[in-house]
This record gives C-alpha cells, sequence and structure tokens, in this order.
C-alpha cells in the first residue's frame, strides 16, 4: 500500500499537538520554524504523492482492513490526480501563509501554529478521503479549527460577529450533511463510497436518495459559499487575519466544491446517472447563480476584504459550473482554476495584511492614494499582477483552466454559459484592479454611491503611528504564490494529465474495480491532447478587456459630478441586493432552508 | 493586541467597542422579523416534508440489515479479540475517524483558549474565592475521588465492556471540575498548572498519531494492529487497541479538564473584586 | 409506527433550525443548535436498531439478533462534535458580549451589505 | 413497537421542542439536562450502552458547566 497518503495527515497534525504540548516553553522563533519546518515536509510529502498518483491511483486503506470478500470495512484514502493537486494547494498556501507568519505575525501564542497545523491537517485529510463519514469528521475539523483561527485578533466586535455567523452557520451544514449521511447509511448500510455505488447501481433514484444528495450538497454548498448559502461567508472572511484569509479564501471555501464532486463521481453517480442532465443543470444554475451575485456584490463593496470575500464566493460559482458539466475536462479546468486561484486569492489576502498594517486601513476611499510612495512599489505590483489574473490573461494559469471549462462547455451544448463567466469573471477582476489604482495610483474619486463604504463619513484616523512595523520582505510569499499561479501553465501537458485524471475520476466502473477488487487500470500512454482555440482566446481577451475598460469606467465615474441615469437604474437593485445581506444570523438560517427546500424540489421535479 | 498589529482584521476604528451598550444600536423592526419567521415558517413546513418523505424510504424502524455492521458483528471478535465491537470499530476499523475525532476536541480546546485567554489578566492577589458553601465543599471532596475512579475504570475496560477513552477522559475531567467546587481558586490554580495539562493533551494526542506510524512502519498500513491480540473479554485483549484508548482517555481527560479551566476562569470573572484587563 | 422514531428525527431537526431562526441569545442559540444535533443521533440509532436485538457487546457467543455496531460508534463521534461545538459558540459568544455589550444577534448589525 | 420505546420517544421529542421554546437561558439548561436524560434512556432502550454513557457525561457535567459558566459572564449587568 502506498505509505504517503496517511502522512501528510499525521505529520501535520503530530506537529500541532507536539507545539500544543511544548510550545509555551519553547522560544516563539522556535515555534515558528517548527511550523513552517512540519508545513514543508507535508508539502514535499504531497508533491511526491502528486508524482506517484500520475501512474496509477493512490488507495490507502486504514487498519491495513482491506475489502474482505469484496466488501470494504475500513476506512480509504483515494489519491487520483485531482486530489493530488488540490492536497499540494493546501500544503503550499499554508507554507506561504505561514511564512508571511514569520514577518507579520509577532506576538501571538504558540497555540495560533498549532492550530494552523491541525488546520492544514484537517483540510489535507479532506481532500483524500474516500470514506463518507470521514469525510464528515475531516470536515469537521477543518471547520472547528477554522472557527478558533476566525477570531483571532479580536480587536472588534465584528471580528467576533464574523466568526460566530461562521460557526453557527458551517455548523448548521455540517448537520445536513450527516442527515444526508445517515440517510444512505440507511439505505445502503455502507459508508465506503465504491460501496455505496455497489450497493446503488441499477436501482432507480428515489426520494431517500435524493433528499440524502441534496442534505449532503447544502452542507458543502454553505462550506463553499454559493447563493444562498453564502451569506456568513463575506463576514468571517472580511474579518479575518491576512494569513488565515489566505487559507480561507486560497483552498477551504473551495475544498467543498471538490467533496461534491466526488460524493457525487464516487458514490452517488451509481444512480443518480440516470438523471445526469438534470444533475448538471441543478449544479450549473447554483454555479452561475453564486458566480453572478457574487461578483456584483463585490464590484458594490469598497473594504477590499470584503471584495475579495464577494470575489471568492463568486469565482466558487465558476468553479460549480466546470463541475457541474460532469466531463473530464470541465473537472479538470475547475481543479486547475481552483490551484491557480488559489495561489492568487492567497497572494492578495497576504498583500492586504501587509497594505493593513503599513497604510492603516482597507477600505479604498480611505487609503486613495495612500500607496503612492516608492516604497509601496511591491504591494502595487502584486495587486495589479493579481487583478490581471483574475481576469484571466490570456497565456496564463487562469485563462488555461478558464478554457478547458469553456471548450468543454461549448461541446456539452452549454453555450450561453461561457459568455455569461467572462461577465463575472471580468466584473471581479475590475474591482480588484479598481481598488488597486485608486491605492496605489490615487486615480479616481474619494467616494462613489454604488459602493458600500464600512466607515462612510468618518474622518480619516491619519497615517498609522509605526510605519515600519512590517518589512517588505513579507510580500514575498505573496510573490511566490503569484508567480506559482502565473506559471502553472507552463507546467509540461498540464491540461493533458488533468484531462486525463477527471475522465478517470468520473469513472465509476473503473474506481469500483479498483478499490473493491483492486483491479488497477493499466498506465496512460497517451494523454488527451488540449489546444487553445480561438474561442479560448477570445475569452481571455474578452475577461481582460472588460476587466480593464470596467475599472477605468468605475474609476472615472467616481471622479464625475453628477451621477444622474446610471444611479436611478442601478442603485435601487443593488441597494436591495445589499440589504439581503443583512448579516443577521436568522435571516442567514433561513435563506439556507429555502435554498434547501428549492434544492429538493428541484430533485424531486427531476424523479418525475 | 495593539490595533492596527499585523494582520489585524479590521483596524483603528472602533476602539471604543467595549462600552457601546445594546441600546446604541439601531434594533431591526419587528416587521423585518416577522417576515423572517413567516418565510421561514413556510420553508420549514415544507423541508419537514421532504425530510418524512425521504425518511420513509428506510427501512421501518428495527427491519436494519446493514451489511457493514452485520458484517463487523459476526467477524469483530474473531478479528480483533474486543468483545466490545464498538470499541473495536472505534479503535480500530474506523479507528482514523477517532484520529480526526481527538483532533477535533484538541483543536477545539486550542480554539477556546485562543479565543478567551487574549483578554484574560487574572492577578494571584486578587480574592478569588468562588464563594462555594461548606456542604458543596464535601460533596466535592467526597465526590472527587469516586468519579476519577469512576472514569479510570470506563476508560480501561472500554474494548470489553460499555465505556472507553472517551467517556473515562470526560468523567476524570469531572473530577478535576469537582475539584475547583471544593477549594479556593487559589488552590486549584496551584494544583492544576495549565502547563501540564497543555503537555498531557499533547502528548495523549501525538501519541495517537505515533501509534498510527508505527503500524504504518511494521506493516504498511497506517493504526494497523502490531501487538499480540490476546484474549476477548480481559484486558489484556485486542492488541494495540488498548494503547489507543488510553491515548484518547489522556488527551480527552485533559481536553475537557482544560476546557472546563477556561470557563471557570471565565466564571471566576464575574466574581467583584476580579481586576479585568 | 414504525416511523415514529423518524418522526421524531424530523421535528427536532426542524424545531432546531426553528430555534436558530429565531434566537435572541447567543447562548440559547447554540444550545438549540445541540438539539438540531441530537436529531442526527436519534436517526443513526434507530435506523440501526433491530427489533429484540441486544447490545454489540460479545459476552458469551448468544446468538440473538445484535443491533448496529457502525451506527452506535458514529454517533459517538457525534456527541463529542457537539460539545466541541458547543464550546467553541459559547466561548465566541463570552467574547461578543465582551465586545458588543450584548448577546442578541439581531442587535449586532454593524456589517452588512 | 412495544410501549416503552414509544415513551421514550415521545419524551425526547417533547424535552427537545421544550428546549428549544424555552428562552430564559437559566432554565433552558435545565430543561436542555432533562432533554439529556431523555436522550440517555432512548440510547439505552435502543441498546446503544456505548453512546448512553457518553451522553451521560456530556449532559450532566460538560453541558451544565460550560452553560452556566457562559450564562453568568454574558448575563446583561451594568458595571460601573
Amino acid at each position: 500500500m502506498p505509505v504517503i497518503p496517511p502522512l501528510t495527515v499525521a505529520v501535520p497534525l503530530a506537529f500541532a499537538a507536539f507545539l500544543a504540548a511544548t510550545g509555551s516553553l519553547i522560544p516563539r522563533r522556535a515555534v515558528t520554524l517548527t511550523a513552517i519546518g512540519a508545513a514543508a515536509a507535508t508539502t514535499a510529502l504531497q508533491f511526491a504523492q502528486l508524482v506517484q498518483s500520475l501512474t496509477h491511483d493512490l488507495n490507502h486503506w486504514f487498519g491495513g482492513w482491506t475489502p474482505q470478500h469484496h466488501y470494504a470495512l475500513g476506512i480509504l484514502f483515494t489519491v487520483d490526480p485531482i486530489d493530488a493537486i488540490l492536497a499540494c494547494v493546501v500544503g503550499v498556501l499554508m507554507l506561504a501563509s505561514l511564512s508571511f507568519s514569520w514577518w507579520g505575525i509577532r506576538d501571538v501564542s504558540h497555540l495560533y501554529y498549532a492550530l494552523m497545523l491541525a488546520f492544514l491537517g484537517g483540510m489535507a485529510g479532506f481532500a483524500l478521503s474516500a470514506d463518507l463519514f470521514d469525510i464528515f469528521v475531516f470536515f469537521e475539523l477543518m471547520s472547528v479549527t477554522g472557527y478558533g483561527l476566525c477570531s483571532f485578533r479580536q480587536t472588534s466586535s465584528s471580528v467576533m460577529q464574523g466568526a460566530l455567523n461562521f460557526a453557527i452557520m458551517n455548523s448548521i451544514g455540517a448537520f445536513f450533511i450527516l442527515m444526508g449521511i445517515s440517510l444512505i447509511y440507511g439505505r445502503t448500510g455502507s459508508l465506503n463510497l465504491a460501496q455505496i455505488s455497489v450497493s446503488l447501481r441499477g436501482t432507480h433514484p428515489d426520494m431517500l436518495v435524493v433528499v440524502s444528495f441534496v442534505f449532503i450538497l447544502v452542507g458543502f454548498l454553505t462550506k463553499a459559499g454559493a447563493v444562498p448559502f453564502h451569506f456568513w461567508m463575506s463576514d468571517a472572511y472580511a474579518v479575518a487575519a491576512a494569513p488565515v484569509g489566505a487559507l480561507y479564501a486560497g483552498i477551504m471555501s473551495d475544498l467543498g466544491y471538490h467533496a461534491i464532486a466526488r460524493i457525487y463521481a464516487d458514490g452517488y453517480a451509481a444512480t443518480l446517472d440516470s438523471v445526469a442532465p438534470s444533475v448538471s443543470g441543478i449544479l450549473i444554475g447554483v454555479g452561475v447563480a453564486t458566480a453572478v451575485v457574487g461578483a456584483v456584490m463585490c464590484f458594490g463593496q469598497a473594504d477590499v476584504k470584503r471584495q475579495m470575500a464577494f470575489l471568492v464566493i463568486s469565482h466558487g460559482g465558476i468553479f460549480l459550473c466546470g463541475i457541474g458539466l460532469l466531463t473530464g475536462a470541465g473537472m479538470a479546468g475547475a481543479t486547475l482554476y481552483v490551484a491557480a486561484d488559489a495561489m492568487i486569492k492567497g497572494a492578495v489576502f497576504l498583500t492586504i495584511g501587509y497594505v493593513v498594517v503599513t497604510l492603516g486601513a482597507s477600505d479604498e476611499f480611505m487609503l486613495r492614494g495612500r500607496g503612492r510612495r516608492r516604497r509601496h512599489l511591491p504591494a502595487g505590483l502584486a495587486f495589479g499582477l493579481a487583478g490581471l489574473g483574475f481576469a484571466a490573461v490570456p497565456g496564463f494559469g487562469p485563462w488555461l483552466s478558464a478554457s478547458l471549462i469553456q471548450q468543454s462547455a461549448d461541446a456539452a451544448g452549454y453555450t450561453w454559459l461561457p459568455p455569461v463567466l467572462v461577465v463575472a469573471t471580468a466584473v471581479t477582476a475590475a474591482t480588484l484592479l479598481r481598488s488597486g489604482g485608486r491605492i496605489f495610483l490615487g486615480w479616481g474619486g474619494d467616494r462613489d454611491p454604488l459602493l458600500t463604504s464600512a466607515q462612510p463619513d468618518e474622518p480619516e484616523e491619519g497615517e498609522p503611528q509605526e510605519e515600519s512595523r512590517i518589512s517588505t520582505v513579507s510580500l514575498l510569499p505573496a510573490g511566490a504564490l503569484l508567480v506559482a499561479g502565473f506559471g502553472m501553465a507552463f507546467a509540461p501537458h498540464l491540461a493533458g494529465y488533468a484531462t486525463q485524471a477527471g475522465r478517470q475520476f468520473l469513472d465509476l466502473p473503473g474506481y469500483v474495480a479498483e478499490v473493491i477488487h483492486g483491479r488497477y487500470p493499466p498506465p496512460v500512454t497517451r494523454l488527451p491532447a488540449f489546444h487553445p482555440t480561438a474561442g479560448s482566446w477570445a475569452y481571455g481577451a474578452a475577461t481582460t478587456a472588460g476587466a480593464l475598460g470596467l475599472a477605468a469606467a468605475s474609476l472615472a465615474w467616481s471622479r464625475a459630478r453628477t451621477h444622474g441615469l446610471l444611479t436611478r437604474v442601478v442603485l435601487p437593485p443593488l441597494r436591495v441586493l445589499k440589504a439581503v445581506h443583512s448579516g443577521r444570523i436568522g435571516d442567514m438560517a433561513t435563506w439556507l432552508t429555502v435554498g434547501a427546500v428549492a434544492l429538493c424540489a428541484a430533485g424531486a421535479v427531476t424523479l418525475r | 493586541m495593539t490595533a492596527g498589529a499585523p494582520g489585524t482584521a479590521v483596524p483603528i476604528r472602533r476602539r471604543d467597542d467595549h462600552r457601546a451598550g445594546p441600546d446604541d444600536r439601531p434594533r431591526q423592526s419587528t416587521g423585518g422579523r416577522q417576515l423572517r419567521v413567516a418565510v421561514f415558517g413556510a420553508a420549514a413546513v415544507v423541508l419537514g416534508g421532504f425530510l418524512l418523505w425521504a425518511l420513509t424510504g428506510l427501512p421501518s424502524f428495527g427491519d436494519f440489515h446493514g451489511e457493514y455492521g452485520r458484517l463487523l458483528n459476526r467477524v469483530g471478535v474473531a478479528q480483533r479479540r474486543a468483545s466490545n465491537v464498538v470499541g473495536a470499530i472505534v479503535f480500530d476499523y474506523r479507528g482514523f475517524d477517532t484520529l480526526g475525532e481527538e483532533f477535533i476536541l484538541f483543536s477545539s480546546v486550542m480554539g477556546v483558549a485562543f479565543i478567551l485567554r487574549g483578554s484574560l489578566r487574572i492577578k494571584d492577589q486578587s480574592p478569588l474565592d468562588p464563594g462555594g458553601n461548606d456542604s458543596l465543599r464535601v460533596v466535592g471532596t467526597l465526590g472527587a475521588p469516586v468519579v476519577l475512579l469512576l472514569g479510570l475504570w470506563l476508560a480501561a475496560y472500554g474494548y470489553v465492556t460499555p465505556g472507553g477513552g472517551f467517556q473515562g477522559g470526560v468523567a476524570v475531567a469531572s473530577a478535576g471540575a469537582l475539584l475547583w467546587v471544593s477549594t479556593t481558586y487559589r488552590d486549584y490554580h496551584r494544583l492544576t498548572p495549565p502547563r501540564l495539562f497543555d503537555a498531557i493533551e499533547g502528548f495523549g494526542a501525538s501519541a495517537y498519531v505515533l501509534i498510527g506510524l508505527v503500524g504504518l512502519g511494521l506493516s504498511g498500513a497506517y493504526l494497523a494492529n502490531f501487538l499480540p491480540l490476546g484474549t476477548p473479554g480481559t484486558l489484556a485483549s485486542a492488541g494495540s487497541i488498548g494503547l489507543l484508548n488510553w491515548a484518547a482517555a489522556l488527551e480527552v481527560g485533559a481536553a475537557n479538564f482544560l476546557l472546563f479551566r477556561e470557563f471557570f476562569q471565565e466564571y471566576i470573572q464575574t466574581f467583584p473584586g476580579v481586576e479585568q484587563e | 409506527m414504525s416511523f415514529y422514531p423518524f418522526v421524531v428525527a424530523a421535528v427536532l431537526f426542524i424545531a432546531g433550525l426553528y430555534g436558530v431562526v429565531t434566537s435572541r441569545n447567543y447562548v440559547h442559540l447554540a444550545v438549540c443548535l445541540t438539539v438540531m444535533q441530537s436529531s442526527t443521533y436519534i436517526t443513526l440509532l434507530s435506523i440501526g436498531y433491530v427489533h429484540h436485538g441486544t447490545a454489540p457487546i460479545f459476552k458469551s457467543p448468544l446468538r440473538t439478533p445484535r443491533v448496529d455496531p457502525i451506527v452506535q460508534s458514529l454517533t459517538l463521534t457525534d456527541v463529542v462534535v457537539s460539545v466541541v461545538v458547543l464550546a467553541l459558540i459559547l466561548a465566541l459568544a463570552i467574547q461578543t458580549h465582551r465586545r458588543a455589550g450584548t448577546v442578541d444577534p439581531d442587535q449586532m448589525t454593524e456589517m452588512h451589505g | 413497537m412495544n410501549a416503552l420505546e414509544i415513551v421514550a420517544f415521545s419524551a425526547v421529542m417533547v424535552l427537545g421542542v421544550l428546549v428549544v421554546l424555552c428562552r430564559e437561558p437559566v432554565r433552558q439548561s435545565l430543561v436542555n439536562g432533562i432533554f439529556g436524560m431523555a436522550l440517555v434512556v432512548l440510547f439505552m432502550v435502543l441498546q446503544a450502552p456505548d453512546v448512553a454513557l457518553s451522553e451521560i457525561v456530556v449532559s450532566t457535567v460538560a453541558f451544565p458547566l460550560i452553560l452556566l459558566a457562559t450564562i453568568a459572564r454574558t448575563r446583561d449587568r451594568q458595571r460601573p
């Protein structure tokens, strides 16, 4: 059996326990170094695991309980290239965040590092587990460490409120998942996904299967921040400290989408594939709503952290569309997009951490022109580059992934989908370019009726007292992440490997054969080819031009004295949308219930 | 923790937060609440209907024939020599879930400490008696050892009879709670140094991980058994389940103890004479 | 009557959710979450129950039917999770009270939009 | 289903709903304790002694302890 997969979880957890036990006795720098070392070791293991998984899937049965008489007794980790890529992203982001902490986080207790390593172990396990209940356990581990880390630096009640909303909504999501797991366990009597699919194979889906899947969906969509389960996210991510936010935004939420893909493809597809077009339609519907609502809300924020929170939501919708296509290329595109986007989102969060310290705020109006000094040039460059990355500039990582989704959507007959995704991509990227232009170049006016500013009428509080508390060196991890995100496209045969992996990911009979019967497919000799078409170039050109144009228009607009017609047309619906995001837990739970009902109803209609 | 420190979430403004009373804030109109309850009510009825519809698809109560559970009931004792099959599942067949569960508990303790300790400054010379009465003290003094023994017994026989690391661990931690009732705060503080319990908790948690690694090293599977199996129904049975059980008991005991301790610290602060922040 | 246990579970699930939606106090809300969670214990254990079955503890090789042991181990994990979630939310509620002077979710309207 | 099972399930259902409806925190934690005991009985009836034991330790010690401490700490009081 492959030995690496369990190690990627055991190593960070062992070091977390070690730091918790001894952290108060050893110097703070040593604690930080130990944490960075543990994260580096984990990342190295994850890359080794990725390389191994390219030849065939790695299946590790815990306790040595391989299937007996073709029945799965134990807990299984399955590592295919798709999972392995996400695991690598988890490791790389954690490494970058902890490195940022070396410069950026001074007076924090050792508990922070222990929690971060436990968080790493939780996410690593969540990405690999192929057992329904084990997925739930790692979901909880990831969430619980997240609740603790969210309240880091309790400077205000809004931090606590964000953390509370996060904890409560994710817990409700977890109970939905558990109810869904109970239902399917009652039907199939098993928890291993492959074993569940064996029980379900050939049966006609009924309401139990549908509700069970929908409940699991509700839980993971809540974690991932899909509309209308996303309301907690803008509050929680906007208050999270930079290194923690980089992890939440970069990968934690998108792992929720991955879990949905895996649970569908390796388990429920055995019976739900008879209604696959409807499943596809429902997932893409949720994805499009998420991408659009997230983009509009993103554009309407003045606080860069809240912009990023909604950008995460919007881009999550794009990933869900890629997964929802239920094709190898769509799956590959979504995975690579998650990876490339994670690097850039992580870089932006770390840069925001730097900006908040050196410039003293995170509101683009408060910061207007404050970043014009030469020593802020690296941060400005990072912002600009990230904005272009979000705009899927042709030739680089995000664009490669977006073109996979675009080609796959066209091939699957969803020709209307790419244009919608272009708009969402352009709007979110424009938002970041706009705030970058305003902060680092001083462009644009100092107010805009369309944007929600966290502190609208407060006077500026002046320059921060200790300007040089954080050195520019702390931007190095962000820079490294940007290089990784952009450069991903140049990894040899990346799209080919990913597409092949995506096909295998959706190949349920093949998966059952290898897991239950131990029959592995022969190694693939010819990878599927990927060539960017004219459509892909047009996609990238449209997103880039749209983002730049919209950013320029928005900056120019805020300079204009009269806002006549546009205000009257755009503002009222935007106000309504913003009012819906009330930040009240009761409203969030109500929306969640409504969303769950809608999904159940869609499922029930499918069965008719 | 100064505002504007690196990684600070929301900077500078709202320094006067803690002074703001509940009445300074706009109240949500009752109309908004009514609308919310109405929408929720309608949605919840439908959701409940769907849930019930799904639940009727289950085998009727008492007629369950799940393959997984039946298989383990049949082979569990023979394969694992643990007379309590639930124990064998918790620590072996699904022992990796329990590893995750240990760390959920572990992380929550650290999270709670992380959330609460940030603003806690208790001075040792402050008058910190909990103000309990004498009869309570007697109950605590007599109860603590009894509960402690009960907890250890529960933990020890986890794979033979009902019980195990988790139940025993919480019981042991409750003995610590009784100790608090039976003594003054300052003595309690001295008797239970948090660093010691941090160390025990970390040791228990890492022991679980390391036992798993030994299995990986010796037989190539994480958490695989590596001890002789012994006779079912006795303490000398079930192989490395015994070790895992004690690792869990240590971790759970220390974790719950620390958890209770954090909340005691909060409770203590409600007494007059405690200096805050 | 054989579906009565599942009715109980559904009622508690919805009741807990109702409590969360209408709560005016984070402490009350946290307890409502545990009620919601207990509905999952009931579902799991009711699923695994077998008529005239006994606990899956094998003192002697009696050939009586046994209830499902898997759901019991899952519920054990579930119970631990409930303690953890309650503790974390209560800790956050304490801090919220310290910062904002209230534990009423609807009075905390600082962030929106 | 026999009478014992029906009674145990009904008690859990009624008490669970009462816990939600009881909005005064101290009283709620009391009702929650009784609800916990009802769950213990139900778990015994369902032949799950392991779960019943952990529910006992959780609902008699852990829940009340952290709940009461929090209630004491978050009670609205006017400090000078």
